[in-house]
């Protein structure tokens, strides 16, 4: 690592999911060096995990297929996978930044062969696919996983398990002895795009989010459409595996709610709506509920609301939904709120429930001594007079992908700005 | 170039397991007189890239297969730098995990691939990048000079290029300028507008040459390269530009149309625009008689998110009603607002704004108008309020405003006609047909670009010249032309400068990569581009008339006049021309036609089958490449062909496959239709449409039609693309041998 | 035929009722009502109350049952996303309409204000004379009918000495007690009455 | 550790069980308490009637006020009811300064004056952060082996600001019945409201809320509902006849304190200390089964 060679020309960009993968390409296709730091083992960050964009219903890899090129094409984007900064210091056109780099246990040489997995025998939770499944301890993290590389779980080095993956590989590319290491580089300008994690649900506690079995997040619903998901795409109930025939959607968990996040995440609304489309297209009899308290779909987004309502099979209540009780022998839910159209009071039942769950900002304060202004949820201000540093996407506000890559690119321009100014 | 081939296969992986090199080279010496062919167990190892390292020094080796893992990955590795021609074919995902069992049916297939490889570096040469004869122009024209030009203007500025704007009205500012206050970002209270000072700005700016009361007249080159004419206060200036951004914002949704909310019927019903001209003159007050105005509603979605008006949701009012909500109460705290709204829609942390206004006690109210009517000098609003479940009537209101949406300014008043073509069906009695919306002639004059596709930049559904992409906002149907702000999309205040911005971005982006002969997205930096072999062009403008991106001109007699610069390299052109004039160093139609050619065709009695795969090289390769990681397994007959995009898939090679005993052609193109996955616009559906006219060459030859087939793969399609393979073996085992086989 | 909207009611909420201005911030999702105990009960959710309140329902709202059914068990304020205390506001409509004398002295409204008077008499509760003092406000007979009905509970707290003796002495503050209560009263929103 | 103890009204009274068990439990435990000198009622739930917010809240403020001018403890309250007033009051005062500068005007007339030093805690908190899971463990000589409890935490008794524990799925009633070797059973209506303050003047509408609460209790297999509320265990307990009689049902049910299991628990006399005599619904025979006497 210790060969990263950067100036106060350099940009550095942080996370590696499409809002940082975007600034860091328009940054370098108009010729300035980048550094692109992300934490997990593989680039793409939250869309990866995604089945479909709306509204078109497209997959999210292909767009990352055109990134992927453009970024292997292109020489002057180095990045780093497995990283994180560990602390910023400096100025506009001078940071100093310490990057903190997780052990992998997999160096470079590994072809993607697969040997490792073959071998281990130990599993651990599948992170990609939000713990709803078990995954080889020693793993590639998804099908589209870029770089190609596999990853060692820690949790087997160390272990008879460690050594029957380094066993495996016939290209020497299983380093158990690999340590967190650290480097220091130097940027002109930061842009922070380290996206949001999904709000935990279990702390909307009135939905029983962890102990209700059949009650999912929106997250997860995503995983469970998609091909490479826990359930090879088939949405089925988590309990029993069963088809799904009446399933609801409560929009809001977490979101506008003072006790949880103020804010609205902004892509919840067309985000269930979307996916009462997979439910659909599965299910041809299956019944939809979406309870929410205003439907936000901005733009063109409309046509795609109104797409869905036509859909005989959907229905939208408005309602914030009080209580979810779980029937133990059935693992049925029974929904408890008050229509707020009729004013009557709702006691449905349901085999399967999605919580709209927000964004919650990965924020930059904890690791940034340098001067920097975020809003009271932990976002972004980019306070014009303190440039230098940037928020970009969902670490500025909650949005969608389309606007996320909208923003990432006017940040690539304030980056080029800061050096420029130098 | 001399090329000297060096084939170097990687037995690591498992491939080792599946085949046999030695025939592999012996076949490449015989047939390619190949003399260099290597094999190494870990060739993207450090001592296998020496190895092929070693090749290029000693040997002066400088044309390279490596038969190894796919292309995509390991791409790094195997660089040897641009002067190298570099081919690498997929031993492992297509061939080695993928196949049942190490027989004959896969060595054949390995061998198949490298010949095909050897055909293709023989038609391949390096290639040199575009240099236009002009000195390329690096300044960046922005059309409009509202929020979004102005931004755009500054922020290029900032970057240190210059910027040439062009505003019609005589001073700066548009929109922007005729508010009172703004709502923005941390959205905690309403601001100043900022106006002003961004006008100064742009006036002061050394950077920044501005023209008011001005109008672009026409604009002809491409990137680089853009002749500017520039009509401004009765004169006529030309400018030129490397990249241009248009901001030409938007107009009030007409209210004429909106009688039925007593717009044009009671002097006291306005517009949000009339509201905040009203707002920023001075004093809010009834225009009926100018008095103290103490009762207001707002009328939200007036003729937004309404199928008669405008379908979609303009995105802003919600939050610009607030707005003048404040205004009323700063003038009076003791007046009332009633906001009459369908859904409140104050995304992110706008939501933070709706708290502030309901807190300053204005009246939201869930529900649709019923009547809107005067009585005794004032106005009252009928209603449906969903929530009371009740008929409300709001009486003694001294202001109705109606929260009119966002149109695009260069939404035509009625939509354009044109000739149609003969075939249409959809013709009116003269011969015309009316303009669809993602056509350059469907939208009023702005840019007015010299282009033999349009005027304009073409649109989608409701005429905003929007991205059809999510991943990629900024993509354009016209190189080096992007737009930005509410011309695009509606929107904030905010928003526009932030989308402003990044339209500057990709502007720069666009002249950089420009100068220097690269392609911007999504082929960003490749130097590659189509020449065109004028002396036996048939003057056909198929090449004119199917290109995505309008880059191709022609002249009175129907010549191409190509604008590589304009250019996005996807080879639709190279696809279209029946006269196969259009070829690219690295990608012809000739050289698709020899790989074609390289593949052995066995005798029937083989019973060997024998069908080639199209694949565009973004989707259906990668999902080809899961399903090999997967190791999910197709038939050993099959040879894929990767293509830059379906839409440069000539004709001709259908023929000449079928012709030589090839037993079926299968494509695998992206979605088409109005969701279109294609990032080359209609690459795809072209292949379709292209491929529909096929069964006369098919009836020509005496064969079946089931013999050629196109697909939609999607990128995630990889569990689907070995039922896809077998199903259409059945085909053609169902059909049976080609006939020609052995000719 | 349709209701008149008319502010003037919600003016005299926020004005006068305890946390009455609280409900500008209601944003009609229902999480109070599915929420409630008692929402079964209910004439109309404390949602519907607030839109009434704003669309000017006076009578609706200070004769509806809903005001005075709170059994303050606080999860509608512990989950209203707006932090609405919709509690409070009942709390603060039935005081108000008692106040008013809209609201009838009959049951909680009566229950109350004995047991204020109690505390304000006193500065404590007295268990056992409290619901005697209720009862008999509904009249003599049907007082004394209550109070037999209840006299089973009463003997069993007694037999299992959970029923205080003695009668409950006053506090020695007392007096500062009910000046800092007289002015608490004088103090509070919208005044003494 | 020493405390302000609030006890209230009704410990002296209907809740009388509660105050005789929780002092020698807290003993053990090593907690003293001080009583708030000439303290007055909280207000309850139901004081709204007949006085306004600032009125309701100035006798909380009097109580605190008198805490803090005579020590520097946390003020305990053991009465869910009670406590919700308390640190609804102290959190209030704290918070808003232009409240409690009012509320230090109408204070002056009894010459007391609001700071906002202490802090006021339910009994349950102070047993589970104070005392300890640890401790209470150790000290329970007498485990209650297998005694299924349904700990009925009540509405007030986490809310509003769910200071020591969820105001939706709280836990630290089931630990403490852990704690003392009892087999707290799953209890889905553990939060839900017995009908508190209204329940006289609503009888009709409560006995449904006390019924489901039973109901809940008894389809999980409890032997005896816990409870650390006198407003509780008042409506739970007493009106069981009442439900049986409008329901047709047959419900039995004993209801203790938790301090009165936490006495049995910890070797305590069953009459002097544990107070089990003093429950209307006899739940000794229960009680002694579990510690095997």
């Amino acid at each position: 690592m210790a060969d990263v060679q950067t100036t106060n020309q350099s940009i550095l960009v942080v996370g590696g999911g499409i809002s940082g993968i975007t600034t860091a390409l328009e940054a370098a296709e108009a010729g300035y060096d980048v550094v692109l730091l992300e934490k997990n083992p593989y680039l793409g960050g939250r869309v990866t995990q995604l089945h479909q964009y709306f509204p078109k219903l497209c997959p999210p890899s292909c767009g990352l297929e055109i990134n992927f090129k453009r970024l292997k094409a292109n020489p002057r984007i180095r990045f780093f996978t497995m990283a994180e900064v560990a602390g910023i210091s400096g100025k506009e056109g001078d940071y100093d930044v310490k990057v903190k780099i997780s052990p992998r246990y997999v160096n470079e040489k590994c072809t993607g062969c697969g040997k490792c997995a073959e071998a281990c025998t130990a599993e651990v939770d599948n992170p990609f696919n939000y713990g709803m499944d078990k995954i080889k301890a020693a793993y590639l993290p998804h099908g589209f996983a870029f770089p190609m590389r596999y990853v060692l779980d820690p949790s087997i080095v160390g272990t008879d398990d460690g050594k029957k993956c380094k066993d495996a590989c016939q290209y020497d590319a299983i380093d158990l002895d690999m340590k967190e290491t650290s480097f220091d580089l130097k940027a002109g300008a930061i842009v922070w795009a380290t996206g949001w994690n999904p709000y935990d649900a279990a702390k909307v506690e009135y939905y029983g989010f962890g102990e209700n079995k059949n009650v999912i997040t929106n997250v997860m619903m995503e995983r469970m459409a998609s091909m490479n998901g826990p359930t090879g795409g088939k949405i089925v109930r988590p309990s029993d595996g069963k088809e799904i025939k009446n399933i609801a959607f409560i929009q809001c968990a977490g979101s506008r709610d003072e006790n949880h996040l103020a804010y609205c995440s902004g892509i919840c609304c067309v985000a269930s709506l979307k996916q009462t489309r997979y439910i659909r297209e599965q299910y041809p009899d299956c019944e939809v509920t979406v309870f929410f308290i205003d439907i936000r779909a901005l733009d063109r987004l409309e046509d795609f609301y109104t797409m869905v309502k036509e859909d005989q099979k959907v229905k939208f209540i408005k309602s914030k939904i009080a209580t979810i009780t779980e029937d133990g022998a059935t693992g049925n839910l029974v929904l408890e709120g008050e229509n707020t159209n009729t004013g009557e009071q709702i006691k449905a039942t349901f085999d399967m429930v999605v919580l709209a769950t927000g964004m919650a900002p990965n924020s930059i304060k904890s690791v940034c001594s340098a001067d920097v202004s975020c809003d009271e949820y932990g976002f972004i201000a980019n306070d014009p007079a303190k440039a230098g540093i940037y928020g970009a996407g969902c670490a500025r506000r909650p949005t969608d992908v389309a606007s996320s890559v909208q923003d990432a690119t006017s940040s690539a321009l304030r980056a080029i700005q800061s050096i420029a100014r130098r | 170039m001399d090329k000297n081939i060096g084939i170097y296969i990687c037995t690591g992986c498992g491939i080792g397991d599946m085949l046999d090199c030695d025939p592999i080279a012996e076949m490449a010496s015989d047939e390619y007189s190949v003399s260099i062919c290597k094999n190494h167990p870990f060739l993207c190892g450090a001592e296998g890239v020496d190895l092929i390292k070693k090749d290029i020094e000693g040997e002066g080796v400088n044309t390279i297969i490596i038969a190894a893992c796919s292309p995509r990955v390991n791409y790094d590795v195997f660089d040897f730098g641009q002067d190298k021609i570099i081919e690498r074919v997929n031993f492992r995902e297509h061939v080695a995990w993928s196949q049942a069992e190490k027989d004959e049916n896969t060595q054949m297939l390995a061998e198949d691939y490298i010949k095909m490889a050897c055909a293709k570096i023989g038609r391949t040469d390096l290639p040199e990048p575009f240099k236009a004869e002009e000195e390329y122009s690096k300044d960046i024209l922005v059309v409009g000079g509202g929020v979004a030009g102005m931004t755009a203007a500054l922020e290029t500025a900032k970057a240190g290029y210059n910027a040439i704007l062009v505003e019609k009205d005589p001073k700066l500012g548009g929109f922007l300028a005729k508010m009172k206050k703004n709502v923005t970002l941390p959205y905690k209270d309403i601001s100043d507008t900022g106006a002003e000072a961004m006008i100064k700005a742009v006036s002061d700016n050394p950077k920044i040459k501005v023209y008011t009361s001005a109008a672009v007249e026409k604009i002809s080159g491409g990137p680089g390269i853009f002749s500017v004419e520039i009509k401004a206060n009765g004169n006529s200036a030309t400018e030129r530009a490397g990249a241009i951004v248009q901001a030409t914002g938007w107009v009030p949704y007409d209210a004429n149309k909106l009688g039925h909310l007593g717009y044009g019927k009671f002097k006291n019903v306005i517009t949000n625009v009339e509201m905040e001209e009203m707002a920023a003159a001075g004093k809010i007050t009834r225009p009926s008689d100018g008095k103290d105005v103490k009762n207001v509603l707002f009328i939200q979605c007036a003729g937004s998110r309404d199928p008669e008006h405008l379908p979609y949701c303009s995105s802003s009012c919600c939050l610009v009603s607030m707005k003048q909500a404040t205004y009323v109460k700063e003038q009076n705290p003791e007046a009332v607002n009633y906001i009459l709204y369908k859904d409140i829609r104050t995304v992110g942390q706008s939501e933070d704004f709706y708290r502030k206004a309901q807190m300053d006690g204005n009246v939201f109210i869930r529900g649709s108008v019923e009547e809107v009517g005067e009585s005794g000098g004032n106005l009252y609003v009928s209603a449906n309020d969903e929530l009371l479940g009740e008929k409300i009537k709001i009486e003694e209101l001294d202001l109705v405003v109606l929260a009119v949406g966002m149109v695009p300014r260069s939404l035509p008043a009625e939509i354009p006609k044109i000739k149609a073509p003969s075939d249409s069906k959809e013709a009116d009695a003269d011969g015309m047909i009316e303009v669809k919306p993602d056509s350059g002639f469907f939208a009023t004059s702005a840019l007015n670009l010299a282009y033999r596709q349009g005027p304009e930049l073409p649109t989608l559904k409701y005429g905003f010249p929007d991205s059809h992409f999510i991943c990629f906002p900024y993509e354009t149907r016209r190189t080096g032309i992007y737009s930005a702000g509410c011309i695009r999309r509606p929107m904030e205040v905010g928003k526009a400068k932030d989308d402003a911005t990044g339209a500057a971005m990709k502007a720069i982006q666009c002249i950089e990569a420009t100068s220097i002969g690269m392609a911007v997205h999504p082929r960003a930096g490749d130097i590659s581009y189509p020449e065109f072999n004028m002396s036996r062009c048939t003057q056909c403008k198929r090449c004119t008339e199917e290109c995505p991106f309008g880059a191709i001109n022609e002249d009175e007699k129907g010549n191409p006049l190509p604008s590589p610069t304009r250019c996005r390299r996807c080879g639709t052109c190279m696809g279209a021309c029946p006269e196969r004039i259009i070829s690219f160093k690295n990608y012809s139609v000739g050289m698709i036609g020899d790989m074609l050619k390289a593949v052995s065709v066995p005798e029937e009695d083989e019973e060997k089958p024998r069908v080639i795969v199209f694949v565009c090289e973004n989707d259906a390769y990668p999902a080809v490449d899961m399903a090999g990681i997967k190791k999910m397994n197709w038939s050993p007959y099959v040879r894929f062909v990767p293509v830059r995009c379906l839409g440069s898939i000539a004709l001709v090679w259908v023929a000449d496959a079928l012709a030589r005993g090839i037993d079926g052609l299968l494509f695998m193109g992206c979605r088409h239709g109005d969701d279109y996955q294609c990032h080359f616009v209609k690459g795809s559906e072209l292949a379709n449409t292209r491929l529909s006219k096929v069964s006369e060459t098919l009836d020509r030859l005496s064969l079946e039609s089931d013999r050629v087939k196109f697909i939609e793969v999607g990128i995630t399609d990889c569990d689907k693309v070995p039922a896809i393979i077998s199903e259409f073996m059945e085909t053609i085992e169902s059909v049976g041998p080609n006939p020609y086989k052995g000719w | 035929m349709a209701g008149n909207y008319d502010p003037s009611f919600a003016k005299e909420v926020f004005d006068n009722v305890d946390s009455g201005e609280e409900i500008k911030m209601c944003m009609q999702c229902g999480i109070c009502a599915g929420s409630c105990p008692l929402r079964h009960e209910m004439d109309y959710p404390p949602r519907q109350i607030f839109t009434l309140i704003r669309a000017g329902r006076r009578d609706e709202v200070m004769n509806s049952k809903a005001i005075k059914l709170c059994t303050s068990c606080y999860r509608c304020k512990v989950r209203c996303p707006r932090g609405i205390p919709v509690i409070d506001v009942m709390h603060g409509l039935a005081h108000y309409g008692i106040k008013k004398g809209i609201i009838p002295r009959k049951g909680t409204a009566a229950f109350g204000g004995e047991f204020w008077k109690m505390i304000y008499n006193i500065g404590r509760i007295d268990e056992k004379t409290l619901p005697l003092k209720y009862n008999l406000l509904e009249g003599l007979v049907p007082g004394i009918k209550s109070t037999i009905e209840m006299a089973p509970m009463g003997i069993q707290m007694f037999l299992h000495h959970r029923m205080k003796l003695l009668p409950e002495r006053k506090i020695k503050g007392i007096k500062e007690l009910r000046k800092m209560l007289d002015k608490a009263k004088e103090m509070g929103k919208g005044g003494a009455n | 550790m020493k405390y302000f103890l609030y006890g209230g009204c009704s410990l002296e009274a209907g809740g009388k069980n509660y105050m005789v068990s929780l002092e020698p439990v807290c003993k053990a435990l090593g907690m003293e308490f001080e009583e708030i000198e000439d303290w007055n009622c909280c207000g309850a739930s139901i004081s709204y009637a007949g006085a306004n917010e600032l009125s309701i809240m100035t006798l909380n403020a009097r109580n605190i006020a008198i805490a803090e001018s005579t020590g520097g403890y946390d003020i305990v309250a053991p009465c869910s009811s009670c406590y919700i007033q308390l640190v609804k009051t102290n959190h209030e005062l704290k918070e808003d300064a232009e409240l409690r500068n009012k509320i230090n005007v109408i204070l002056k007339e009894g010459n007391l004056n609001f700071k906002g030093s202490l802090n006021v805690r339910h009994l349950m908190d102070v047993l589970y952060n104070d005392g300890g899971i640890d401790k209470i463990k150790s000290t329970a000589v007498r485990p209650l082996k297998g005694l299924k409890v349904a700990g009925y935490v009540g509405c007030q008794t986490v809310r509003p600001y769910g200071e020591y524990d969820s105001v939706e799925r709280p836990k630290v009633h089931d630990l403490l019945l852990k704690a003392i070797g009892a087999d707290p059973v799953p209890f889905p209506k553990k939060m839900q409201c017995c009908g508190s303050g209204i329940f006289l003047t609503e009888l009709d509408r409560c006995l449904g809320l006390v019924k489901e609460i039973l109901d809940d209790a008894i389809a999980n297999g409890a032997q005896l509902i816990s409870t650390v509320c006198p407003m509780c265990a008042l409506n739970l307990e007493m009106y069981q006849d009442k439900v049986n009689a409008k329901f047709g049902t047959n419900f039995n049910m004993p209801v203790v304190y938790l301090t009165q299991l936490m006495a049995v628990a910890f070797g305590m006399d069953l009459k002097k200390e544990a107070a089990l005599d003093y429950c209307v619904i006899p739940p000794e025979g229960i009680i002694k089964a579990a510690i095997g006497g």
